[in-house]
Formats: C-alpha cells, structure tokens, sequence
C-alpha cells in the first residue's frame, strides 16, 4: 500500500511490501503490505488463522518469507531471528507470554540483553536500577526481583513490555495482548501503550476483537485469509464495517437461534467451590441452574475460573465444596466416567489436549468417551465392526471431510477435528450438555456448523452449558446468560434481551460502580499464575 | 534404489552362506583346545587370562595348533560356549572357574570323548555321577567322569608364606590382607593362611583381615578403584600398617595401587606381580603365588602323553605348584632368619607337619565364625 | 567427653552413632573426596547438560570411553615421550596427551548425544542408552583385542604433597588433607564445582542456560540460539565427564579394566538428581553417597565397639551399597523433599515457528 | 492420508525397511571395525574377518536344528522382556527396569524351586514360575506406583531400582538362599522344578518347554493391547493422558498396571532362565537382557509382532556368539556393539533413509513422545 490514508507527514519507520509466506497447501501470507509510521499504535485485524502471527514471526526472524521485502527507515533489511530484529530495535510481546516462570522479573528483562559488569558476569543491580526506572517513566512500580511465575497476568505483561523497552525498541509488536486480561487491565495497558506512542514508539497491535482496536488503534489494517482486505482509520470505520472486512461477508452478528422451550431444571449447581492446580480457590460458591431444552452462556473474560467451573462439572476436578447435581442425581464427586454415565457430554476448550488422540484413527476417536461400553465392547474386548459403522454413520452426519475413518486424526483439519469432538459428545443419549469454547480457532463454516448443531441439541430437550471467552458467542446463542468474574457468578440475564454493552461491563466490573483492580503495589502483586 | 538395497542383502547373505559352508571343513591334526572364560574378559589378569596363557603354553608345548578362547559376558553364556567348542569336536576344554562347574560337569558326562580341565572346580558328583544337588560329593568323580579334571589350589599355603614375609618385613606389627570376598573358598584360604603364617613369626603381631564385597561380584574382583578406595580406607583408620596383601583381583591391583600411593610394603597374589602389574612393582615385595598357568599347561600336556587323570587335583606346595614368587627388588629387605623361617615353612609343610590353616576334609580352610 | 552421655538409653546410641559417623567422615575424608570426583564430574556433567534442556543418561558411557582412550593413549604416549614424572601431580606430557585424549572421547561421545537429541531431535533417553551400550562394547572389544599386546600403562599423577605444618593444625588440618593431599583431576573437580555454581547463577551463560532447559522458545524470542547453546552444553558437559574418565585410569588408578566404571556413571545421575540440579548440591550429594560407601565399609572393618556396633553389623551391608540409589528414589518420589528438573529438560527444541 | 491407500505388502514394506536398513548399516559399520581391528585379532590385516565373523554368526543361529534351537532358546527371554519394555512404550513409559524385574523373577523362582525341589515337577515348575512371575511383578509395580502417586519419573527409579536389585540379590544368595555345603555362594539345586527338555537332539542343544510360553504371551499381549479395552486405554494413556483422564480412564491405575505387568513378562522371562537354563542362581548372576531388551522393544516398534522378530534376531546374534568367538576369534563384545549401531541408525534414521533412499512411513514411536516428555515436567504425575 502506496497511498496512505493516513494524514500523517512522517516517512514510515517500518514497511513490509509484498510479503508472502507459503506453507504446504497453504498460503500463510499473500503478498502482504504494511507500513508504520513513528509514534502510530497500528491495528492488525484479522480472524485466527488469518496470517497475522506469520507476518509477525517473519517481522521478528521467526520465519523467512519467500518472497517480499522488509524496510526499517526506508532501508531494506533482512531479519536473519529475533536477536537481529531486537538489534534493529524491533520487539515482540507474544501471545503466549515469552517469560521464564522461575525466574525473578530482572532476570527475565535481562535475558539476551545482559547488561554486564564485565565480560562474564552480569550487572544485575545496573539492570534492576534501569528497569526501576524504566517503570516509573511509563507509570509502574515493579520489584524486579520478584519471581515471575507469582505475578498477575496484567504483571506479567507489563514485563513483557518492559523487555521490550529495556531493548529500546522502537517498533513494538504486541499479539493478543488483551486476550488473558480482565477489562481493568486492559485499560491499564492500553494507557501504557498510548505513552509509548506519545514518547515515539511505534506499535503493531495485533487482534481479532473489533472494540479494542477502535479504542486503541491510529490506523487499522485487516488481513483475511492471507491478504491485505483493507485499511482504515477509527473515525472512519466502525464494529460492522470492520467486521463484513474481517470475516469477507457481511456479518449477521445475531444468528437466528429460534424460541427455547425451557422444561424442568435439569443441571443445579449449589454455592459451588472450586480450586486450582495449586489448591487456591478460584470459584467462590457459585449457584445456578440449567434448565432442559435451554442454552445457559457463561460470559467472562478467559481466566475469571470458567475453566476450573467446567472442569469440577465434568468431573475432571473435585469441588473443595457445593453440590452438582443433575435431575435427580448427586454428581458432585462424580469422576468423568460417571458423569459421562449420568448424561454429560463434554466439548472441552483445548480438543488437543483433552478432546482426541493425534495419533489414534478418526474411528477410535469417535469412541474415545463410549468405547468401553456395548455395542463398541462387551466384556473387555472391542467390536472393531461396531466401532468402524459408528465413524461411518458420524462421518456421514457430521460431514466430516476425510479420506476415511482409519486415518489418524492429526491428520484432519482443525475444523474436521472439531467435528469429530461433537459428533461424538453431541451424538448420543444425553442429558447436559456442556461446551468450553467450543469454536475458538475455527473457520466460520465450522463454527456456524457447530452453532447449528448447539441449537438443535436445545431444541431435542438438552440442557446445553455453553462458556466462552466470545461474548458474541455467547450473546448469539444463549437463552439466559451469567457473567463471570473473579470467581463470582455476578449476574445471571436473560439471553435475548440482555445488552453486549451491559454484558461487557459486568465481565469488567462485576457490576461495582467502581471498577476493583485498582493499580497495585508492584510489592505486593497479585500472586496469581499465567495459565500460558 | 530398492533393487540396490534388495541385491546388496542378497549378495551379503549368500556371501555368509558361502563362506559358513567353505570354513567348515580343513581338518588341522593335533588336540584342538579350546578356553572358556568365566564371566568377564580375557584379561582379568586373573583366572581367565593366566588359564589362558596356560592352554596357550600347553599346546605350544605339545605342538597343538593355537588354542581358542571364548569369553562369556553372562552368566548363561558358559554353557554354550562350552557347547559350541563340542560342536566344533575341540578333544579339550578348559573351562574357568567355580561359577563354571556345573556346565563342565553337564558336558563332561555328555561328552566322554572330550578331555574337560576345570580351573577352580572340584567335581561334586552324587553316585549317579551327576552334580551332586546336595553337595555331599559321594560319588567318585576319578571314577564316574573319567575325562574331567578339575584343578585346585591349597591356596593357604603360600597365603601361609606370604605371612611370614609379611611379619618379618613389619615394623609395626600390624599388617593386613584384603580380599575380594569370601564367599569364594580361594579367597579365605590365601587370608587365614596369612594370618596363621605372620602369627607364626610373631604371635602378638595384628592382622587385619577384609573382604570387600559380600559376594563375588564386579566390586569384588573387577573394580580397581573400589579396590583403592577400600585399602585407602582401611589404611586411614590403621594408619600403622605396613604390609599390604591383596586377594582380590582386579579390585586387589587397586589396593595394591593404594598400597604404592601410602608407601607401604605390598604383596601380589596368584602370579608374580612385580612382572605382571609393572605398574605397582615398585612396592611390590613378593606375591603369593598358585602356578595356573603351569599346571592349566600341565593338564593340557597330560591329555597328550596318555596320563591324565580325572577327579580334582589338589594342588600343593608338595609338588611346587603353589608357593612365594622371587623377590626381585625386595631382596634386600629378606634377612637369612626370615629366608630360614620360610625355607622351615615350606618344608615342614611338604612333610606334612605344618597346616598352612584349619583344614576342613576338602583341602581348604574352614572358615571361623 | 561425650563418652559418658553413651549410656543413657536411645540417646546415647544416637550420640555414639554420631560420634561414629564424625570418626568415619574425619578419618576418610580424603578418600571419600577422591571416590566423590568422578560421581561428582559425572553428575555436573548432567548438570551443565539438562540445565540447558538435555537430558542425559548417557554418562556412564561417556566416562568409560574417556577412562579408555586417557589409558590407551597415555600408555602410548608414554612410549614415544618417556619422561620423570615432573614435580606438580608428577605430571609428564604422556599424563597430559591422555588427559587431552579423555576429553576429546568425552566431547566426541557427547557430540553423538547432542546430534541425536537436539538435531535430530531423537528421544534423549534412547540417545543416551545408545552411548552406554556402544562405549561398552567398543571399549570392551579393543581392551580385549589389546590385551593380547601387551601394553605397559601411561603411568598416573600422584597426589599433591601440601607442607606437613599445614596438616598438622588442629582440627582445620583434617581440612587441608581432605582437599590438598589430592591429584589434579579432584582438585580440579571442586574448582569446577565452585566457578560452575557461580557461572549458572551469575553469569551471562548460566542465565541463557537456566532460561533455555526452561523455557526454551522465550530463549529463543529475546535472540538466543537455543540449538547453539545446548550443543554447547552437552558438549561442555562431555568434557566433564571426560575429566571423570580420566580420573580412573590416570589419576586414581592406572590401567583400564572392561566396565571399570562399574555403575558409577548411574549414581553421578543421582547425585545430580539429589543435588537438584546444582554443581555445589551435586557435588554434596557424591560426597554424601561417597560417604554411605565409606560408612559402609568402615562398619565392616571397624565397627563401633557395644550395642551400637551390634546394631550397625545387623544391617546387611548391601544396604549400603544401595543407599545411594534408594535415598535418589526417596528424593524423587518427595519423600525427602522434592527435587524438580529443569521443565523443558527432555523436550526437543524445535525452532521454526509452527503454524 | 497417504499410508492408508497403499497395499498391505506395502505397508509391511515401509514398516521393516527402516529397521532392516538400520540393521544393514550396523552390520557394514560392524565389518569395518572388525576390518581394522582385524590385525590384533588374527596378527595380521585380514581383509576376510567380516564376512569369516558373519558367517559364523549365521552357522550358530541358523544353519542346523541346534543353531535353530539356541536361537530361540536365546530369543525367549529377550522377547519377554521386550514385550515388558515395549507395553512401557504404549503406555508412555520407559521401563529400563527390565534388567531388575527380571533378576527378581530369577531369585525369587530360584528361592521357590530350591524349596520345592522335591515336589512332584508340576507343582514345583507351576508353583516356582509363578513366584518369579510375583516377583517381577512386585518390582515393576514400585516405579508403577511412585510414578502414579508422586511423579517419580520411572526412567531413573528402574535404573535405581537394577541396582538395588543387584544388592538384593547378592544379599539372598551370600544369606538366606545360600547353598549349604557349596563351595562358593549360590542358591540350591531346582531340581524338580527344572523345566523339562522337549525338544533334545541329543547335542547338549535343548528346547525346554519355556519357549514354548513365547507362543501364548506374544499373541496375549497383542490381543491385550489391540483387542481388548484395557489395552486402549494403555495405548491412549501412551498417547495423550489428558484425554485418557477426560475419557473417563485412570491414568494412575494404568500406569501401575503396565508396569506391572512388564514386571511380570521380566520375571517371568528370569523363571524361565533360571528353570530352564541354569538350574540355580549364582550370588554373580550377569545379564544383560535389560539392555537387550530396550533394542529388541524399539526395533520391533513396540509391537508384540515386531517384538518377536527383533527378538529373534537379536536372540540369533548371541546364539551365533559363540560361534563367531570359535572360529573367528573376534570377542563377543562385538554383539553388544553391532546391538548399539543398530539402535544407533533406528534412531538415526535420517542416515537410514538417505543411504537407502528409503520414503517409509515416520519411524518414529507415537508412544516415545510421552516417554521423556514428563522428564520435566515438575512432577510429572499422569
């Protein structure tokens, strides 16, 4: 892109013209321009999986483009890795925090830019002064010898900020940086970043979510599928117009989902306690209930213990106190064999991690839950025969696009995996359903898939427990919806009429006046581990 | 590409096919002997490699082609080397060791045109001459295995004789021998005959005698440096002893290594140390010595002239083939009245007068509580 | 002065079991330190390798092969260079081509192990028993063959003579003979030890190092070279277990024998387990199993006079031969506290980005 | 996707080519040594070692009903401890215990045979394999159960645990289990418990009845991992033990169970040894079936099929030991190292496809990605 809309005089601290980067059978990147000025904080938009990680990896010597140039100052450089790239003033703060957990913040900061006291050691009280100082000129007291691993989320960020800085970088990348924050921090960071513009850096802000990058952004480029779609100004452009570019069609934001015809309650959980992997509670007493034939949405930001809720649900985690119970029954201590008995089908957040075997056939997948049970075994022994007409008939009704059910699943599309996971969650006799972001990294036709699917579940007389960091999602497909936050079910709404804007400010506040989280003592940080 | 690998497999296995068959025939006249080893190697400086040497001398001595050996690196690989030199029609077979015994006695009643020589064995038959299970030995091994000899030594008595140097060489009156261990009867043997030895030449002298592992396995008999380590130990809590004696292998050329380091008087076993570890000879006085080689040669040479005989040869200081190697350097420190009180040992033990040890019925020491 | 507290019931025998043991540590204090050098090299071999991410099981092997080849070319070098044993450690250049020889078989061991695992990105524990079987059977095979030559050793450094004054102090003289009346190689191990333990937690290197065995694709984002560094390492770590061969067959001892290491090699990677992954607490935990083995014997030989030493020879000694493996399998199983290995050490580092 | 189209002949094709090409390169490697080395073997260079070595190899394992017998006889136990390794492997493990487990299988029908020497053979074989089966049993179910309850990694608690099994043994045999009135120390006769000869050509080569378990354990332990239910759940535990745990499996008690049972094929492999072969148990019983049977469970791919014909094979190089020690006079160490190249070019399988051009399928175990993976992990618990 040539012609910049941008009304700015300065030359561009940083272009990439024509990048391309091809995978097997993919083209990650298709001849991508970005230009970015000194001083700009730019949006990256675009889906997952639309190529804005790759045009950042290859930014910062992650990946070699094959093709396309890269100039910094108007000067065409090659980036050999991230040390070249750091040399040149380029940082990156990734999505997955790039943090040594055991060690303290200094160390981490210092990491790959020692400062030294001579050749072979380091410098460390050099280092904690400038980081010291460093902190206090972009508004934050950090202790740089406390152990990263015991720090918030929001901490850790600002961590990875001030590597950045500690580096004097000019050209800031950040990926997702909100996607773990509560709304409080992100607040905070975004301030941050607006005096790091003011003081002349600039900034690639890459995200999916439309609200944040109006709110942030100077300029937004939208890539899809691999291309540049567009580039706009905030005050040119709003949520619609941004999301028809991002998603290639115009978007219907409130997908018809049909009236529910709620029955009797089926799902009750009673002042529910939950705790983490490392004993602290993260779900205070949590009461709701789930009727049959009704879709409740939990909404949240991701980390508020919609995770450790889903999990002492399903089983996979003992509640430390509270009631489950499922029609009749007492599931509270159910393992996740027995809640699969009583009716409990489960499409957990991270399918490979939990949901498949990579390296099993699609067919054992299908019976990965059921397999133990006639007619897929009796006494012990599978029946390979019942087991490959199972992934047949799935495979037919799921539209599962494999060459056959022998294939190993790893082998599927991220989307054919997805629907391997429901076809068999959602494929059998059934009481609750329970669905942990059970869309994040799909293409649309996947997702709008699954949704149908949901939908038809509910209408069949399923009690569907649906949680997702998507508001959207949850707004679109929900018959009541509670909001998370910190542990607490703040606020249970009614799904068709609750508002995205109300919503969004209980997943913020929890519904104080006051937003909590006000900035902390870097003395006393919020002992509170990144799941990353 | 497949074609290639295929016909390089076809060529290799007809290559070996060929060659197993060819190599098969060529009789060379003369005994074929053959050695298996007990578990380890060939150069243990010990049974196996001084066995070795003696097969090597006996055929040479009887104009035998060169000898082979198979060495055995487990337990269960004996029996089949044993079995795979029968295969081959060896007409003998030296088998080393105690651990070797029964394996020699099996092929040995198989296999009665094979001449079987057991180094370290007594053949322990019952009256049905097959390995006695209760280890009572009533049947008569001459007798019932006429084609196995097993050889063993009255180790006490140059254990006996090495005590006499030992206590006459000792300025302070503590002296101490460390074996292997003594769950193998040689290994006591060669100590209590040390003890009774130096306690002949002076009763209020100490002895300190030491086994270092409780069974015979490679800490007793194949690790130097544990054998360092033990003697380094035992000369820190005794720091007055002077004279070292080392029954124990491999692990003892570690305590003589030890013995060398704390400058102190050393003393070899089996064979002549001075000449075969060079690199502790300097502290090396004398060693106490069974002559396996000569007498594995011996047998062999007697399997030649018609006049091998089975059953166990107990072999004594009567016949020399036990006793104290030369001096070397050390001659000096062997005053006439030390050589007298060994020349005295000797004879006294030839004519039957002296026991080098408490004696039990088979020729060894009886081991006290 | 204690003595007379050793009749009061339990706590006496405690008394006189410390006592006994204090006796034992004191009197072998430089034997356990020289028995503690090869475990001690071995475990910081696998120190200096898993920091950085490399598991490495293979040190056994590592330092077999070493103790042959210091032995096979010291004794031939001897033979072109005879020379007087010079006066520090009675070093000659024989001592020194077979020096130079066990670490270049330690890093040429070490480079197969850092090819498998880190280039090729092989399971590191198959690598590692890779190295195990074929160092034994080559060693095992050429000692053989060799054997039929006869081949007179290279000789081996003698231990350092520290003035009799400085031995002679009270109590601290034990000290100075426990450490100063040693050959160079233990010398050198505690050398290494310290400057290691400063080196990981000071120094550039051991920041990179401690960051890439824990979180390598961080390492990687801030423009360290992830690959580089844990060839480095694993390579670091060959010459240490190099050094450790050498110690048997030219420091300590003076011929090689088949499978002289005899296990050794499996208890360095307990003392570096037990010394949760620190050159100082590796080098503790050899000197403690060091110690077990020297208690062991010195029960044996020496035993505690009374109802203690009654006690003390009612244990089978086995039970101290296998201390060092039951206390590491009590330490792992947290039983005596935990001990947590680096958190990518096993894992191989993929570099190119994944999509 | 590719694999699935192919004909079965070529599917079995692209399984052997990798460890066939592997074992190939091992062998010229291991002619090139001996080639070098041939001047201290024979005195002077002998350009015919190799082949002289090989083909005795071949004689010794091949060639006649004996070798045959031998091979299989040695086979047997390497096989059981292979299947031990490589159920490890499926379930994500790494059993290097194999070594212990089977020196326990040995002691203890060592102990068992000794005491019921004189009972009728069917009680005293029955009663004797199944105490050595119990004791390999118990000792895999030790790193079985502080793997699953404290995350001790079994790779370091079976190395530990050879060790201690080691002085365990010299304990039993030098105490309790010694012979008395033997000369050195060593448990009593089997006697009655000795398993019987069923095959004996009257050659000194017998085939005892022990082999002939072979038979029914490899088909079992094929029926168990890829019939039966419990053998999916090992194989998903192996392969992703979150979603073995979220699939309503038990890790921990998978995990223990595989051990355990590994232990029990170990031991059973030790009774076998020790009833079949060597009728008592010395204080210094060497082995180096452990290590044997990492490289049989990996070139077999962890298959109980795969297992049976790596161990053959392996099984036919030490039954050609012998042999290639007699008539060619190269030292039996040569096996251990041909054993390690092998390992070394299954590993390495990049120089395997690159000499031999071959395009298998990934070699790789699915099951090893596991192994070391907990190594450091923190805990490492399942």
């Amino acid at each position: 892109m040539t012609s910049s809309p941008s009304p700015t005089i300065s030359a561009p601290a940083l272009e990439m013209r024509g990048i391309t980067k091809r995978y097997p059978g993919v083209i990650a990147n298709d001849r991508i321009d970005l230009t970015v000025r000194p001083g700009e904080i730019h949006a990256l938009l675009g889906e997952n999986g639309a190529g804005k990680s790759t045009l950042m990896n290859i930014l910062y010597g992650l990946t070699r483009p094959d093709e396309g140039e890269i100039l910094l100052d108007g000067e065409p450089i090659t980036i050999k890795g991230p040390s070249d790239a750091i040399a040149r003033g380029i940082s990156m703060v990734h999505q997955h925090f790039m943090l040594v957990p055991v060690l303290n913040v200094a160390d981490n900061i210092l990491l790959g830019a020692e400062t030294m006291a001579n050749r072979v050691f380091l410098d460390r009280d050099e280092a904690r002064r400038r980081i010291r100082e460093l902190g206090q000129r972009f508004g934050f007291d950090i202790d740089p010898d406390e152990t990263v691993g015991r720090l918030s989320v929001g901490w850790q960020q600002r961590v990875e900020i001030l590597k950045a800085l500690y580096r004097e970088a000019r050209i800031l990348v950040l990926d997702e940086p909100t996607a773990v924050l509560t709304p409080q921090e992100t607040k905070e960071i975004f301030a941050v970043l607006r005096r790091l513009a003011a003081e002349g850096h600039s900034i690639i802000f890459i995200s999916h979510k439309l609200s944040e990058v109006l709110e942030i952004a100077d300029r937004i480029t939208v890539i899809r599928r691999g291309r540049v779609v567009g580039e706009r100004l905030p005050a040119d452009t709003n949520e619609e117009d941004l999301a028809e570019l991002m998603v290639g069609r115009e978007v219907q934001l409130v997908a018809d989902r049909g009236e529910s015809h709620p029955a009797d309650v089926l799902l009750s959980v009673e002042s529910l306690a939950v705790g983490d992997d490392r004993g602290r509670e993260v779900v205070h007493g949590i009461s709701f209930e789930v009727r049959a034939g009704e879709i409740f949405g939990i909404a949240g930001v991701a980390g508020n213990g919609q995770d450790e809720l889903v999990e002492a649900i399903t089983g996979l985690r003992r509640p430390a106190a509270g009631r489950v119970r499922l029609g009749a029954d007492d599931v509270t201590m159910a393992d996740p064999r027995q809640a699969h008995e009583h009716g409990i089908s489960f499409v957990p957040a991270d399918r490979h991690r939990f949901g498949m075997v990579t390296s099993f056939s699609l067919a054992d997948n299908l019976v990965l839950t059921d397999y133990y049970a006639p007619p897929y075994a009796r006494r012990g022994v599978r029946d390979d025969a019942a087991i490959a007409a199972r992934a047949e008939e799935a495979i037919r009704e799921f539209d599962i696009r494999t060459p056959s059910a022998t294939v190993t699943a790893g082998t599927l599309s991220g989307g054919n995996q997805q629907k391997m996971v429901v076809a068999r969650e959602f494929d059998r006799d059934l009481r609750l359903l329970v669905l942990d972001q059970p869309t994040r990294g799909l293409d649309v036709g996947s997702v709008e898939f699954i949704h149908r699917q949901t939908v038809r579940k509910r209408d069949a007389g399923t009690a569907v427990l649906l949680v997702s960091a998507e508001l959207d999602e949850v707004l679109e497909l929900s018959d009541r919806i509670g909001v998370m936050y910190r542990g607490k079910m703040v606020a249970i709404l009614d799904g068709p009429t609750a508002s995205r804007e109300h919503v969004g400010l209980l997943m913020a506040t929890g519904g104080h006046e006051t937003p909590e989280g006000a900035p902390q003592g870097a003395a006393a940080p919020e002992p509170r581990r990144t799941g990353a | 590409m497949r074609s290639r690998s295929i016909a390089l497999v076809g060529l290799a296995v007809v290559a070996i096919i060929a060659s197993a068959c060819s190599s098969a025939a060529t009789p060379v006249p003369g005994l074929k002997i053959g050695l298996v080893t007990d578990v380890g190697t060939l150069n243990d400086k010990n049974f196996n490699q001084y066995s070795w040497e003696g097969a090597q001398a006996g055929a040479s001595a009887i104009g035998a082609q060169a000898p082979q050996s198979a060495v055995s690196s487990v337990s269960a690989d004996i029996a089949k080397n044993i079995q795979s030199f029968v295969d081959q029609k060896y007409d003998v077979i030296v088998t080393v060791g105690f651990a070797a015994g029964s394996d020699t006695i099996k092929a040995a009643k198989a296999n009665k045109g094979i001449k079987f020589i057991g180094v370290d064995q007594s053949p322990c038959l019952d009256a049905s001459g097959v390995e006695d299970p209760t280890f009572g030995c009533k049947g008569d091994a001459a007798a019932l295995l006429p084609n196995l000899v097993g050889i063993q030594w009255k180790e006490q008595q140059p254990g006996y004789l090495a005590g006499i140097v030992a206590a006459s060489i000792s300025k302070s009156g503590h002296i101490a021998a460390i074996g292997g261990t003594a769950a193998v009867p040689a290994v006591p043997n060669y100590m209590l005959g040390y003890a009774s030895g130096a306690k002949s030449v002076k009763s209020s002298i100490k002895v300190e005698l030491q086994y270092i592992s409780p069974a015979p396995d490679k800490a007793a008999f194949a690790d130097p440096a544990g054998g360092t380590a033990f003697a380094k130990q035992l000369l820190a809590k005794f720091t007055d002893v002077d004279v070292l004696f080392q029954v124990a292998g491999l692990t003892g050329n570690g305590v003589l290594q030890a013995a060398c380091d704390a400058k102190i008087y050393g003393i070899g076993v089996d064979v002549d140390q001075f000449l075969s570890t060079p690199d502790t000879a300097k502290c090396t006085v004398v060693s106490a010595e069974k002559k396996l080689s000569k007498n594995v040669s011996d047998q062999i040479q007697k399997v030649k002239a018609g006049t091998f005989k089975a059953g166990t040869a107990k072999l004594d200081i009567g016949s020399n083939d036990v006793g104290l190697s030369p001096f070397h350097d050390s001659a000096s420190l062997i005053t006439p009245a030390t050589q007298k009180l060994i020349d005295d040992a000797v004879a006294a033990m030839k004519a039957g007068t002296l026991k080098a040890c408490d004696e039990n019925a088979f020729g060894g020491c009886n081991i006290p509580k | 002065m204690l003595t007379g507290l050793f009749d009061i019931p339990v706590l006496g025998l405690i008394l006189q079991l410390l006592d006994f043991l204090l006796n034992v540590v004191t009197v072998n204090g430089p034997v356990i330190l020289s028995l503690a050098t090869p475990l001690a090299l071995g475990a910081m071999c696998g120190v200096i390798s898993e920091r950085s991410g490399v598991v490495n099981i293979g040190i056994e092997g590592m330092m077999l092969a070493s103790a042959f080849s210091a032995w096979l070319v010291a004794s031939v070098a001897a033979q072109a260079f005879p020379a007087e044993p010079g006066f520090f450690f009675g070093v000659t250049p024989a001592l020194l081509i077979g020096l130079a020889a066990a670490l270049a078989t330690g890093v040429a061991f070490s480079l197969v192990h850092a090819w498998l695992s880190i280039s090729i990105r092989a399971d590191q524990i198959i690598s590692g028993t890779i190295i195990n079987i074929v160092a034994f059977g080559v060693t095992a095979y050429l000692d053989l063959l060799l054997s039929r030559t006869s081949q007179p050793s290279g000789g081996k450094f003698v231990a350092f003579a520290p003035p009799q004054a400085l031995l002679d102090l009270p109590v601290i003289g034990w000290l100075f003979r426990m450490v100063l009346a040693q050959g160079p190689i233990t010398m050198a191990a505690i050398v290494i030890a310290v400057v290691f333990q400063v080196l990981l937690f000071r120094s550039r290197w051991g920041l990179r190092t401690r960051a890439v065995g824990e979180h390598p694709k961080a390492a990687e984002t801030v423009g360290i070279d992830v690959i580089r560094l844990r060839y480095r390492n694993v390579l670091a770590g060959g010459l240490l277990a190099g050094l450790a061969g050498a110690w048997f067959t030219i420091d300590f001892g003076t011929t090689f024998q088949t499978g002289m290491t005899n296990g050794r090699g499996f208890i360095a990677l307990a003392a570096m387990i037990f010394g949760r992954w620190h050159p100082i607490g590796a080098f503790g935990a050899a000197l403690l199993f060091a110690a077990s083995g020297a208690l062991g014997t010195a029960i044996r030989t020496t035993p505690p006079p009374g109802q203690l030493g009654e006690i003390l020879i009612s244990i089978p000694e086995q039970v101290f031969s296998a201390l060092p493996y039951l206390v590491t399998i009590a330490v792992l199983a947290g039983v005596v506290g935990r001990s947590v290995a680096p958190a990518a050490d096993g894992q191989p580092y993929e570099r190119e980005a994944t999509h | 996707m590719r694999v699935d189209l192919r004909t079965p002949l070529a599917r079995a094709r692209s399984l052997i080519a990798l460890p066939a090409g592997a074992i190939l390169l091992a062998f010229i490697v291991g002619a090139v040594v001996m080639l070098v080395s041939s001047p201290l073997v024979t005195g002077h260079f002998d350009p015919s070692l190799p082949l002289r070595t090989y083909a005795a190899i071949v004689e010794g394992s091949l060639l006649s009903v004996n070798a045959l017998v031998d091979t299989v006889v040695a086979a047997t136990p390497l096989i059981l401890v292979g299947l031990a390794v490589g159920l490890g492997f499926k379930a994500g493990l790494f059993n290097i215990g194999g070594q212990g487990q089977f020196l326990m299988g040995a002691v203890a029908s060592a102990a068992a045979g000794a005491a019921l020497a004189h009972e009728s053979p069917i009680v005293a074989i029955t009663l004797s394999v199944l105490a050595g089966v119990l004791a390999g049993a118990a000792y895999g179910f030790i790193p079985g159960l502080l793997k699953a309850y404290t995350g001790a990694h079994e790779v370091v608690t079976t190395i530990m645990l050879n060790y201690v099994g080691i002085q365990v043994i010299s304990y039993l045999i030098t105490g309790p289990l010694r012979a008395q009135g033997a000369s050195f120390a060593r448990s009593p006769d089997v006697q009655n418990a000795e398993l019987p000869a069923f095959l004996n050509v009257g050659t000194g080569h017998e085939a005892h009845i022990g082999i002939l378990v072979i038979l029914v354990v490899v088909p079992a332990i094929s029926w168990l991992l890829y019939r039966s239910t419990t053998g999916f759940e090992i194989r998903t535990v192996g392969a992703n033990p979150d979603a073995a745990r979220y699939a309503g499996m038990q890790p921990r008690r998978l995990v223990i169970l595989s051990l355990t049972v590994g232990g029990m094929l170990a031991g059973l492999a030790g009774a076998i040894e020790i009833l079949g072969v060597s009728g008592y148990m010395p204080a210094a019983y060497a082995t180096n079936v452990g290590f044997d049977a990492i490289t049989v469970a990996l070139l077999g791919r962890a298959t109980p099929g795969g297992i049976f014909f790596s161990g053959l094979l392996l099984g036919a190089l030490r039954a050609g030991a012998p042999l290639m020690q007699v008539k060619a006079g190269v030292p039996v160490q040569m096996i251990d190292l041909l054993q390690g190249i092998i390992l070394f070019f299954l590993t390495a399988d990049v120089i395997v496809r690159f000499v031999f051009r071959v395009r298998a399928g990934h070699a790789k175990l699915d099951e090893l990605q596991t192994v070391t993976r907990s190594y450091g992990s923190g805990t490492g618990k399942p």
